[in-house]
């Protein structure tokens, strides 16, 4: 049963070092807020699952926490390379992050199939691509009905997964509209979830087929305004495309990223 | 308004016109969002574009900067979970064509958006597969658009990420419930398709004012051109009028302004 | 890209003598209108898939327009037997109809499999249940990763799927609203599918999360008004519970389904 | 109102008592219905009632005569695909408890709704397996709700459509990711639970005014009675209130008459 917490709490309550940690959002309703809030906390050796790693992880990467990362695409949607990302993998700074590579094709199934409770995702993925010979991970089966050799991947299940919403009523049920990507899932797969939200409200106000998450399916609640921040959140605030332009400049520099992170996250109390 | 235009532009209107109206297209981001945008608000009005953030047949008054822009949902006629975008759509074979960028390509197609170098040590770091592993092999065909370069244009990609038709170009033979693959390559000099036989790369098409020469220099293999090489069709008045407003409202709008 | 025609047409033109068949609607949005049509034009030895074959499929049974049977619960709900399929199944009248058995866990999955392309589902199903023994369309699979066994079944692809929803758009979009079963897995596994409606409205006014199946992911669309009676459709008429409970009289006794289904099917018309 | 109230009556309000406030419920349609309900509307509020229907945590005002009433959606929380019920929550490990009818029941707790008779050529064909099969190994642990009679309860179930322990119950013994299986049996003469070691069913309750006879006249098979056999605690004039205006309510709607 969900409980409200203060984000800080909630963090430091079920983000354990060295845990398995999923933060999802596709674009729209990336938990920064929840990440920055890792970040102070010096969380270490996290094993990072998301499918576009995106300026969080980014972030996350860059101040140390990440041990390994499981991705399918990791660059800064629509302008280039996420640098600390890359500094990490080419040249090894702040340390060597380990990564396990996969589509999204791949990624969305693990997801669903985590949600499902199943160890596997099956689908007709890889052909003839050659990141299964790069990540052991992909693996095989065949159909016992028509012999069909189709792709098996383990299924996500985090420790912990957080992610961000529009918002919750007061019992702790959850409402996500619009590009709902994986949250779902990612909450669904995990042994323990935290959701931020925008607000919270007496009514969801939602359709009768709405991305509704019960209360009793998630563990903790905290309320993050703009939350998501610089993506979006639909109905709130419009995603900074400026911003994620800018972050090219400051990530590329080692200096120009500690300051920035100084600035924005360590000093920044529970607020950046 | 003058006819004069960029090769940027004559690649984008090229690679626009390869989509027919009511086609489905599984849509990437950059270059080939460009240009499916402009075949909708051109001659393809009811094409229906399809993007991997769950949202089906959108209609974005701007261009995206991300694959999840809250533009492509609001305008979306509705949005999905992205396992189900993945499964049921894609995997589903719902999708007539995909339109992919790449980082590299070979001559039998293949792109590499992982890694150049080792990969256990790059020496540069790309974004990865993303969606198009599976978009190449699961759509009915495949439409490829990127700047012509040697830098792109490569002998062979440091990684296959997605296929195209292998090292050998045979990789899609006897493989069954895959589409087609690539059916052509637009880049700012040329489009290229695969060879019936052999799936190497042919240029059918030479833009107006780029040479052989051109094209030669710019590729990483000793390209191939058809027997009856045509030359594209120029951009006419009314698609460099829209491609260019579709520029200007994104600038205006990614910039803060709008 | 959906064509708008008259329901006779849709049937005529799509559903052949030996296809296989699925009408879905999990108890809501049944397609009688459907199935009644189906009855009216004669159409011989269909292999019916269906989770809960309802009334709807008493009747096609009754008729003798059934071959095969592919379900996983055959009763009237909250009222008893389904007296055409148990006489068919028990006595062979009209005719014997040979039956696959499933869950609803495992038809749901098949049908979510069909829709997602693959050859098979699998599932974590079937633990202990004699069923695998008398449907031999159930096999396993081995998790390249745990070594866990799994269920698998074949997924659900037939020739044509019928199912009522409540609107559809001037371009064909069609929303389907409340209990939505596993309607949009029936269209999307289906070589072909029709889709009765209650009405073609100017806007859906859909949610952005609604469940929506677009225009051109249908092949037909015909209107029919009340068209799942006496199932129902959320926000236009209610479940009849009394005619399913009557139901039980008529159908009980073969004389008396004869005359119910002269009256109702054979001489109505296109309204029945 | 007197304290005064049928068999069917102590069988539900002893059912309903059996769920604890804040259990998520995966419900089968009739009895379990009723007495979920009734859990609900009296000292379990919050009690989360899923019905595979694709409904989640709903609060009807009426007992739903099929699994997929409206009135099971219009008062949900919110309602999902029956993939995803079955996928997502209940084998994704989100019930706690399923409470299933049958119509037949042997000693190890298994089901049996198939038929009666041989499979072949069954001399009464039954509705079938529907969600029970999965409900039963992927639920936390099981109630079971029915009538007592020898016709219910048989020695040998013609059928093991959902398991209950096996035949020999050892069937959850060693088997990755199963519930507990089946933890009491509610009937209108008494509760029985499985015995910790053999699994075999054992009274543990008998219901006012029911005797050891009755049960044994009751059952397909020398059934066992625990040393410390207790009596079923009464209705309290409440609990009957609650359930006689839910069913009345409930007569009134399928009638047609609300």
């Amino acid at each position: 049963m969900a409980e409200f917490l203060s984000l800080h709490d909630a963090v430091a309550r079920y983000v354990e070092d060295g845990a398995t940690v999923a933060m999802e959002g596709f674009t729209h309703l990336i938990p920064f807020a929840a990440g920055h809030e890792i970040i102070r906390q010096g969380k270490r050796d996290l094993t990072l699952i998301r499918m576009t790693p995106d300026l969080v992880y980014d972030q996350l990467i860059g101040a140390g926490c990440a041990k390994k990362l499981i991705f399918s695409w990791g660059g800064n949607p629509g302008v280039g390379s996420l640098h600390r990302l890359r500094d990490a993998v080419e040249k090894g700074w702040p340390h060597k992050v380990e990564i396990f590579e996969h589509s999204h094709a791949a990624m969305a199934c693990a997801f669903e199939a985590g949600a499902a409770g199943l160890p596997l995702a099956v689908l007709r993925g890889y052909v003839g691509s050659e990141l299964p010979s790069v990540n052991d991970q992909i693996k095989y089966i065949e159909c016992p009905f028509t012999g069909e050799r189709l792709a098996a991947v383990p299924s996500v299940r985090p420790d912990v997964s957080l992610v961000h919403a529009q918002k919750a009523d007061r019992k702790g049920n959850v409402l996500v509209e619009g590009i709902i990507g994986v949250q779902k899932e990612a909450i669904l797969a995990a042994g323990k979830s935290i959701v931020t939200v925008e607000e919270v409200v007496d009514d969801l106000e939602a359709g009768p087929n709405a991305c509704v998450i019960p209360g009793w399916a998630i563990d903790a609640i905290a309320v993050a305004e703009k939350g998501a921040y610089p993506s979006y959140a639909h109905g709130y605030y419009p995603r900074d495309n400026r911003f994620y332009k800018e972050w090219d400049a400051i990530a590329r520099d080692r200096d120009a990223f500690q300051t920035w992170l100084d600035d924005n996250v360590y000093n920044a109390g529970g607020q950046a | 308004m003058s006819n004069e235009y960029t090769s940027a532009e004559m690649m984008t209107v090229t690679a626009a016109k390869a989509l027919e109206n009511g086609m489905t297209c599984f849509v990437g981001i950059g270059l080939p969002s460009e240009a499916a945008n402009l075949a909708r608000l051109t001659h393809a009005p009811d094409v229906v574009l399809i993007y991997e953030s769950g949202t089906l047949q959108t209609k974005p008054e701007v261009l995206p900067l991300s694959i999840g822009d809250g533009e492509l949902c609001e305008s979306a006629l509705t949005t999905v979970s992205v396992p189900e975008m993945f499964r049921y759509w894609l995997q589903g074979g719902k999708v007539d064509v995909g339109f992919l960028g790449t980082a590299q390509i070979d001559r039998y197609c293949n792109l590499n958006t992982t890694l150049i170098g080792d990969y256990q040590s790059p020496k540069v770091r790309l974004p990865g597969g993303g969606g198009a592993p599976e978009i190449a092999t699961s759509a009915g065909e495949v439409f490829i658009t990127l700047k012509h370069s040697k830098r792109t244009f490569v002998n062979d990609v440091d990684f296959i990420t997605t296929l195209g038709f292998g090292r050998d170009g045979k990789a899609r033979d006897g493989v069954p419930n895959i589409g087609r693959g690539p059916t052509r390559v637009i880049t700012d000099l040329c489009v290229m398709k695969p060879d019936p036989e052999t799936k190497e790369l042919v240029v059918v098409s030479l833009h107006p004012g780029v040479t052989r020469d051109d094209v030669i220099e710019a590729t990483g293999w000793e390209i191939r051109f058809a027997e009856q090489l045509e030359t594209t069709p120029t951009p006419d008045a009314r698609e460099l009028e829209v491609l260019r407003d579709l520029k200007a409202r994104t600038e205006r709008k990614h910039a803060g302004e709008a």
